[in-house]
C-alpha cells in the first residue's frame, strides 16, 4: 500500500502472504483426511485381518488406473505453472484443461467403480454389508467416506481450475483505488488519458464531492517473457490444493486397494 | 511490503518430467510389491513408498524445495501435530 | 500522550463515517477489519445473553430436587444449548475474532488483515453456523439432547436435532479457522517496518498463537462432526459399537481439538491481560520474552493434554498415565504467565480503573480454575471428580472466570478506542463487584458439590445436594444482575458517554496513537516503529 | 503394593495433598496481588519504576511449579495404580448398564436391581453396556468407570462399613440420566450368603401337581414385577399412571390405542401377543406419541416373558 499525499492507493498485493495461507489452508485439509487416517490407522491395527479380506473386493486395476490418472494431472498442473511463468499463456491454459480432463476422467472412474459396488448391495448400512464381519463394516465404511471426501476435493480443484482457467482466458487487469481520508482532497480535479504529445483524448467529469471513491482499472497484456506475477499467483495457489488432493490419493491407495 | 520472490524461475519442464517418471516408477513398484504377499512388511512397504511419494509431489510439484525456511517449517509443523495425534492415540489402542 | 504522533484533525475522519455501502450493507459487506471486529462483538454478546439466559433457567430448575420449571428432555436440550451456544458461539470465537479483529492490524502496523474478504466471510459463516444452531431449536425432532461433547453412540441413537447442531457447529470450525488463516498471514507478513517479533504486543503473540491451534485442531472435530453427521444418515458404522466402530475414538478425536479449544479460548485472554497489566501498573511488563514464549508453549503443549478428559472413559492405563503426566507440564507456562503479571504490579504506580479490576479478577479466577485443573488432573482424584460438579464449577472458573473476565476487561480497556466515548467508570465498578461475588457465589458450591459426588448434566439429584445448588442459584441471580447493569452502562455510553480522546488509560501500543475511534486505514502513514511496545518512559498518566 | 487400605483413600489423599498446594499457590498469588495494589497504589507510589525482569526469578517460579506438579502426578499416579489393580480374593459381580437403569448379576446367576455385597472384602464389578456408554460412579468409595457398549471395563473397592451406598450414571446417557441410580448394599458376611442363594432363577421352577392354577399365576407374576425391576422396565414405564419416557403399565391390558407399525397408523387393543411382541420387538409397533427408544431384550427367555406379561395384566 503507498500513500499519495493522504490518498491511499491499494494495488499492491503481497503474493508471498497469499501463498503462506494457502499453505496454511492445506494444513487444515491435512489435519481434516488426518482425522480419518488415524480411524483408519485405528481399525486397521485391531481388525488386520478382515481389512485384509474387505481389499480383495476393491479392484486393484482401477485403483491403479486412477492413481497414474491424478499423478499425470499433477504434472500438467505444474507444467501450466511452469508456462505461465514464461509468459505462454496459451500452453498454460491447454495444460489446466488437461488437468480438468484428468480430474473429471477420475470421477468417471470412480463413479463406476462406486456404481458397481452399489450394485453388488455394498454401501453403507446395506444389508449385505451388515452380514459380514465387524473390521469389513468398518473397512467399507471408512472407505466411502475417505474416498467420497476425496472425489469432493477433487470436483473442487476441477471447479476452482475452470475458474481460474476463464479468468485467464479474460485478459488480466488490475484495479487501482483511491480511497480513505483526502479524497476530499481531489475536489475539482478531473482524470484524463493523455495521447503521445499530451493531447488530452478522454477525460472524467470534474470530481466534487459527491465522488466516494475512484477507481482506475488497468489492462495490460503479458509482454514476452515478463510476466507480472499477479497472473499466476492464483493459479499456483490452486495448484497447490490441486497438489494436496493427490498427495491424499497417494496414501487411499495402498492403504484401501493394495492391503490384500 | 517487500517482495522478494527469486523461487519459481529455477524450476525447469525437464525436474517436472522427471519427478512424474519417478512417480510412476514409485507406483510400478508399490503395486508390484503388493502382488507378491510379502505379509505384515508389504502394509511397511506400502506406506513407505506412499510417504516418498507424497514428499516428492511436496518438494517438486509444490515447489516446497524452492521456498524459505519458513514455509518447510510451517509443513513440518503441521505434520508433526498430525504425527503426535497419532501417537498418543495409539498409547490407548495398543495397550488397552 | 504518547510520543508518537498524531495525524492532524483536518484528514480524519473516523470509521465509522467512512463507508462504502448505505445503512446495515456498510456492515455486514465491510472487509474493513474494524467493522468486522464489531459485528463480531455484537453478535457474540447476542448469543451470550442466549446462553446466559438458558444457564439462568437450569439453575433455577435446579434449585430444588423434582421438576420446578421444565421436563427432563427440555432441561437435557438446555444444557446442550448452553454449551453449544457459549462454547461455539462465545468463547471459541471470543477476543480473537472481536478484539483480535479490531487491534491485531493496528497492533502491528498495518492497515488490515491479509485477507479482507476472507475475514468477511468468516462472520458470514459464524453468522450461518449461528443461525443453524438456533435453528436446530425449532425444526427437526426437536432440540438436541447430546451434551455440546456429541459423545457417540448417544448422538448416533437419539432422535433429536443433532445432524443440524453438528452441522452448525462444523461450519463455525470453519469460520474459526478463516480467522486463524487470517491472523498467521497478517502476522506474518504485514507487522509495520521495524515491527520485529519481540517488539509485538502480547496480545498479538497469543493470538499469532491461538491461530496455529485454530488451524490445526479445528479440522479434527470437523471431520468427526462429519463422520457423526454420516453415521446417523447413511450408518456408516466408525463410531457404532454394534458394528464395530469404537466410542472411544470418537472421544479421542473430539477432544483432540476441544482440549485445544480451550486454549484458543483462554490464550487471547491471557494476551488482553497482558496488555492491561502494565498500563494500569504504569510500568513496562515484567518478563516480555517469557510470556511470548509461555504462549507459543502453551499452544504447542495444550495439543497433546487431550486425554486427561478420559481417565474413566476406559482408555489405556498407559495412555491415562502420560496424559495425566503431560497435563501436569502444561500448567506451567501458565503459572510462568501469572507470575510475571503480578510482577508487573511490583513497583508500579497503580491505577485502579475498572479493566484493571476485571484483569485482576481474571488472574484470580483463573488461578483458581487452573490449581483446581492441575487437581483433576491428578489422576486419583479425576476418578472421584470427573463427570460431577467439581468439573463444572472447574470449567466455568477457567473459561468464564478466565476467558469471561478478559474479556470483560479488554471491553472496558478497549472501549473508549472502538467508540470514541467513555462510559462511567463508577457503574463499571460496581457492575465488576457484583459479577465477582456473584461469580463467586455461583460457581465455588459446584466445588463441593462436586467431591460429595453430585454428577454432572443431572436434571434431578437426591435432597442431600440441595444446600450447594440454592446458594448456586442465588449467585447466579447476583451474576446475571451484574452482567446487565455492565452491559446497560457500556450500551447506554455509546451514545452519550464523555469524548475519548486517542489515549484515555495513558497506553503505549500503537492503537493510542491513533484518534479515538481510529480513521478507516488505521495509520495516515504506516508507522515506523522503533521502541519496545510497553515503554512507558515520557508517557504520562492520567 | 497395599499403599492404601482403600479406593476411599487412595483419592482422599490425593484429594488433600493437591487442595493443600492449590490453596496455598492461591493464597501466594492473592496475597501478592493484593499487597501490590495497595502498597503501589498511584498515591503512595507515583513513579513507576521500569523494571523490566529478573531472569533468576523466572527460573524459579518455572522450577517450583514444574516440581510441585510432577509431584501431584506423582501422587496421583500411584494411586490411580492402585484403583486400577485388582486384589486377589475379590468377589465378582457384572453389571449392565442400559437406559436408564442397573443390572448386576452374581457368579451364580442370581440377579438383582442393587449391589448387594458382603462387607470387608474387595468387590470387582465387570461392567457391560447395553446400549450406550454410562459411568459407574460410587461417590463413597471414590470409583467411577465408563461402560462402553463394545468394551469391557472394570470397577474395584473395598466395602469398610455395612450400609446404602449410591451408585449413580455419569456419563450422560440421556433423557432420564439423572434417575439411572441405584444402591450399593453392604450386609455381613452371612447375611450376604443368604441372600445370594435365594430367588436364583428368575422365574420359580412350578411342579403342577403341587400347586394350583392360581398359585401358580400369583408365582408368576411375583416374578414378572421382581424381573420388571431387574430388567429396568420401570425406568420408563410408571405403575401408577404417571408420564415417563413409555406408556404407563397401569391399565395397560385390554386398553385400545392407536400404534404405528411400519409407518402407518392403526387401531389396537393391548391383548398377550401385542404385549409379548413388544417386549421382544419393541421397534415393531410404537405407541402415537412415543419415540422408538426402548432396546429390544435381547437374551430374554420364554419364561420371563411370560411371568411379565401375567404381570403387566394385574396392573
Amino acid at each position: 500500500m503507498n500513500t499519495i499525499d493522504g490518498l491511499t492507493v491499494h494495488h499492491h498485493r503481497d503474493y508471498t502472504g497469499a501463498k503462506i495461507g494457502m499453505w496454511v489452508f492445506l494444513f487444515t485439509e491435512l489435519l481434516l483426511f488426518g482425522g480419518m487416517f488415524i480411524l483408519y490407522s485405528v481399525y486397521r491395527t485391531v481388525h488386520a485381518e478382515d481389512f485384509h479380506h474387505a481389499a480383495m473386493e476393491l479392484d486393484t486395476l482401477v485403483g491403479t488406473m486412477n492413481t497414474l490418472i491424478l499423478l499425470t494431472s499433477s504434472l500438467t498442473m505444474a507444467l501450466s505453472i511452469a508456462l505461465i511463468q514464461t509468459g505462454r499463456k496459451k500452453s498454460s491454459i491447454l495444460c489446466l484443461v488437461l488437468t480438468i480432463a484428468f480430474g473429471l476422467w477420475f470421477m468417471v472412474n470412480k463413479y463406476f467403480e462406486w456404481g458397481a459396488k452399489f450394485e453388488h448391495g455394498l454401501y453403507p448400512g446395506s444389508e449385505f454389508l451388515l452380514q459380514h464381519s465387524q473390521g469389513e463394516i468398518l473397512f467399507f465404511g471408512l472407505y466411502f467416506t475417505m474416498t467420497g471426501l476425496h472425489g469432493l476435493h477433487v470436483l473442487v480443484g476441477v471447479g476452482v481450475l475452470s475458474v481460474v482457467g476463464f479468468k485467464m482466458l479474460n485478459k488480466p487487469y488490475e484495479d487501482i483505488v483511491f480511497a480513505g481520508p483526502g479524497v476530499d482532497k481531489l475536489e475539482g480535479a478531473e482524470i484524463a488519458l493523455l495521447g503521445k504529445s499530451g493531447q488530452k483524448m478522454w477525460s472524467s467529469e470534474v470530481i466534487d464531492d459527491s465522488v466516494e471513491r475512484v477507481s482506475v482499472r488497468l489492462k495490460y497484456r503479458p509482454v514476452g517473457k515478463r510476466v507480472r506475477k499477479e497472473d499466476y499467483a492464483l493459479l499456483e495457489n490452486s495448484g497447490l490444493y490441486w497438489h494436496l488432493v493427490d498427495i491424499i490419493w497417494i496414501f487411499l491407495f495402498p492403504l484401501f486397494y493394495l492391503i490384500t | 511490503m517487500d517482495n522478494n520472490r527469486t523461487d519459481q524461475e529455477h524450476t525447469g519442464f525437464d525436474v517436472y518430467v522427471l519427478t512424474w517418471v519417478t512417480l510412476l516408477i514409485l507406483t510400478a513398484i508399490t503395486v508390484t510389491v503388493a502382488g507378491m504377499h510379502l505379509g505384515k512388511l508389504s502394509v511397511l512397504v506400502a506406506v513407505v513408498v506412499a510417504t516418498v511419494k507424497a514428499g516428492v509431489v511436496l518438494y517438486f510439484f509444490m515447489h516446497l524445495k524452492y521456498e524459505s525456511a519458513l514455509f518447510k517449517i510451517m509443513v513440518y509443523v503441521a505434520l508433526g501435530t498430525l504425527m503426535i495425534f497419532v501417537g498418543l492415540t495409539f498409547f490407548d489402542i495398543l495397550f488397552r | 500522550m504518547a510520543n508518537h504522533a498524531i495525524v492532524g484533525a483536518g484528514a480524519y475522519v473516523d470509521f465509522y463515517k467512512a463507508k462504502r455501502y448505505p445503512g446495515v450493507l456498510s456492515w455486514i459487506l465491510s472487509t474493513d477489519h474494524k467493522r468486522i471486529g464489531i459485528l463480531y462483538l455484537a453478535s457474540m454478546l447476542s448469543f451470550f445473553l442466549v446462553g446466559m439466559s438458558i444457564g439462568f433457567l437450569m439453575r433455577l430448575e435446579l434449585i430444588a430436587p423434582g421438576k420446578q420449571l421444565v421436563d427432563p428432555q427440555t432441561y437435557n436440550a438446555f444444557f446442550t444449548l448452553h454449551g453449544v451456544i457459549m462454547i461455539f458461539l462465545f468463547i471459541v470465537p471470543g477476543l480473537s475474532a472481536s478484539f483480535g479483529n479490531f487491534f491485531l492490524p493496528i497492533h502491528i502496523g498495518a492497515p488490515d488483515v491479509a485477507f479482507p474478504r476472507l475475514n468477511l466471510l468468516s462472520w458470514w459463516l459464524f453468522i450461518a453456523g449461528g443461525t443453524l444452531a438456533v435453528l436446530s431449536m425449532f425444526t427437526g425432532s426437536g432440540p438436541p439432547d447430546t451434551g455440546w461433547t456429541f459423545y457417540a453412540p448417544y448422538s448416533i441413537r437419539t432422535g433429536t436435532n443433532v445432524i443440524l447442531a453438528a452441522f452448525a457447529a462444523f461450519v463455525l470450525g470453519f469460520s474459526s479457522i478463516l480467522t486463524g488463516i487470517n491472523f498467521l498471514t497478517t502476522v506474518h507478513r504485514m507487522r509495520a517496518p521495524g515491527m520485529g517479533w519481540f517488539r509485538m504486543p502480547l496480545f498479538v503473540w497469543s493470538l499469532y498463537a491461538t491461530a496455529w491451534m485454530q488451524v490445526l485442531a479445528t479440522p479434527v472435530i470437523g471431520i468427526n462432526l462429519l463422520l457423526i453427521i454420516s453415521e446417523r444418515l447413511f450408518g456408516i458404522g466408525v463410531f457404532d459399537p454394534a458394528k464395530g466402530g469404537d466410542p472411544i475414538l470418537y472421544q479421542h478425536l473430539f477432544w483432540i481439538y476441544s482440549h485445544p479449544a480451550v486454549y484458543i479460548m483462554i490464550l487471547p485472554g491471557m494476551g488482553a491481560i497482558s496488555e492491561i497489566m502494565p498500563v494500569f501498573s504504569r510500568r513496562t511488563i515484567f518478563g516480555y520474552k517469557f510470556i511470548a514464549y509461555s504462549s507459543i508453549t502453551i499452544a504447542a503443549l495444550g495439543s497433546l493434554v487431550w486425554g486427561h478428559h478420559m481417565f474413566t472413559s476406559g482408555q489405556s492405563y498407559v495412555a491415562s498415565t502420560i496424559f495425566s503426566l503431560l497435563t501436569m507440564l502444561v500448567a506451567i507456562p501458565s503459572a510462568v504467565k501469572v507470575f510475571n503479571w503480578i510482577a508487573t504490579m511490583y513497583k508500579g504506580s497503580i491505577h485502579i480503573e475498572a479493566p484493571l479490576l476485571f484483569a485482576m479478577s481474571f488472574i484470580f479466577l483463573f488461578s483458581v480454575g487452573g490449581l483446581t485443573g492441575m487437581m483433576i488432573g491428578t489422576l486419583s482424584f479425576d476418578v472421584h471428580v470427573h463427570d460431577t460438579y467439581f468439573i463444572v464449577g472447574h470449567f466455568h472458573y477457567t473459561m468464564f472466570g478466565g476467558m469471561g473476565m478478559a474479556f470483560f476487561a479488554a471491553l472496558h480497556y478497549w472501549f473508549p478506542k472502538m467508540f470514541g466515548r467513555m462510559y462511567n467508570k463508577a457503574v463499571a465498578k460496581m457492575a465488576w463487584l457484583m459479577i465477582f461475588v456473584g461469580f463467586n457465589t455461583l460457581y465455588f458450591p459446584m466445588f463441593i458439590l462436586g467431591w460429595l459426588g453430585m454428577p454432572r448434566r443431572y436434571y434431578d439429584y437426591l435432597p442431600q445436594y440441595q444446600g450447594g445448588h440454592v446458594v448456586s442459584t442465588i449467585g447466579s441471580w447476583i451474576l446475571i444482575a451484574g452482567i446487565l447493569i455492565m452491559l446497560s452502562n457500556l450500551i447506554r455510553s455509546l451514545r452519550t458517554g464523555e469524548k475519548a480522546d486517542g489515549n484515555p488509560w495513558g497506553g503505549t501500543t500503537l492503537e493510542w496513537t491513533v484518534p479515538s475511534p481510529p480513521p478507516l486505514e488505521n495509520f495516515e502513514k504506516i508507522p515506523h516503529v522503533d521502541r519496545d511496545p510497553y515503554d512507558f518512559e515520557g508517557v504520562s498518566a492520567r | 503394593m497395599d499403599l492404601f487400605s482403600s479406593t476411599t483413600e487412595a483419592v482422599n489423599i490425593a484429594f488433600f495433598v493437591t487442595l493443600g498446594i492449590a490453596v496455598g499457590m492461591l493464597v501466594l498469588i492473592t496475597v501478592l496481588m493484593v499487597v501490590f495494589v495497595i502498597k503501589y497504589h498511584r498515591k503512595r507510589h507515583p513513579k513507576a519504576s521500569q523494571v523490566k525482569g529478573h531472569t533468576l526469578l523466572e527460573i524459579v517460579w518455572t522450577v517450583v511449579p514444574t516440581l510441585l506438579a510432577l509431584g501431584m502426578f506423582y501422587l496421583g499416579w500411584v494411586g490411580y495404580k492402585f484403583m486400577r489393580a485388582v486384589p486377589e480374593g475379590a468377589i465378582e459381580v457384572s453389571a449392565t448398564g442400559r437406559m436408564w437403569s442397573w443390572e448386576f448379576e452374581y457368579e451364580n446367576g442370581k440377579r438383582s436391581p442393587e449391589l448387594y455385597v458382603p462387607v470387608d472384602r474387595p468387590v470387582k464389578v465387570n461392567l457391560k453396556s447395553a446400549d450406550v456408554l454410562h459411568s459407574f460412579y460410587v461417590p463413597a468409595y471414590r470409583v467411577k468407570q465408563d461402560v462402553v457398549p463394545g468394551l469391557d471395563t472394570y470397577v474395584w473397592f473395598h466395602p469398610v462399613d455395612t450400609g446404602l451406598y449410591d451408585i449413580f450414571c455419569a456419563e450422560y446417557c440421556g433423557q432420564r440420566h439423572s434417575y439411572m441410580m441405584s444402591k450399593v448394599v453392604v450386609i455381613p458376611a452371612a447375611e450376604f450368603q443368604d441372600w445370594v442363594e435365594q430367588d436364583v432363577e428368575s422365574v420359580p421352577v412350578v411342579s403342577d401337581e403341587a400347586t394350583s392354577d392360581q398359585e401358580q399365576v400369583e408365582r408368576l407374576r411375583r416374578a414378572g414385577e421382581r424381573l420388571s425391576k431387574i430388567k429396568g422396565c420401570n425406568a420408563c414405564h410408571s405403575t401408577d399412571g404417571s408420564e415417563l419416557v413409555g406408556p404407563t403399565y397401569k391399565g395397560l391390558f385390554g386398553r385400545a390405542g392407536v400404534v404405528i407399525t411400519d409407518g402407518e397408523k392403526r387401531q389396537i387393543v393391548v391383548d398377550e401377543e401385542y404385549l409379548r411382541k413388544s417386549i421382544l420387538e419393541p421397534s415393531a409397533d410404537i405407541v402415537e406419541g412415543y419415540g422408538p427408544v426402548m432396546p429390544s431384550q435381547q437374551g430374554i427367555t420364554e419364561e420371563e416373558v411370560n411371568a411379565i406379561v401375567e404381570y403387566l395384566k394385574t396392573l
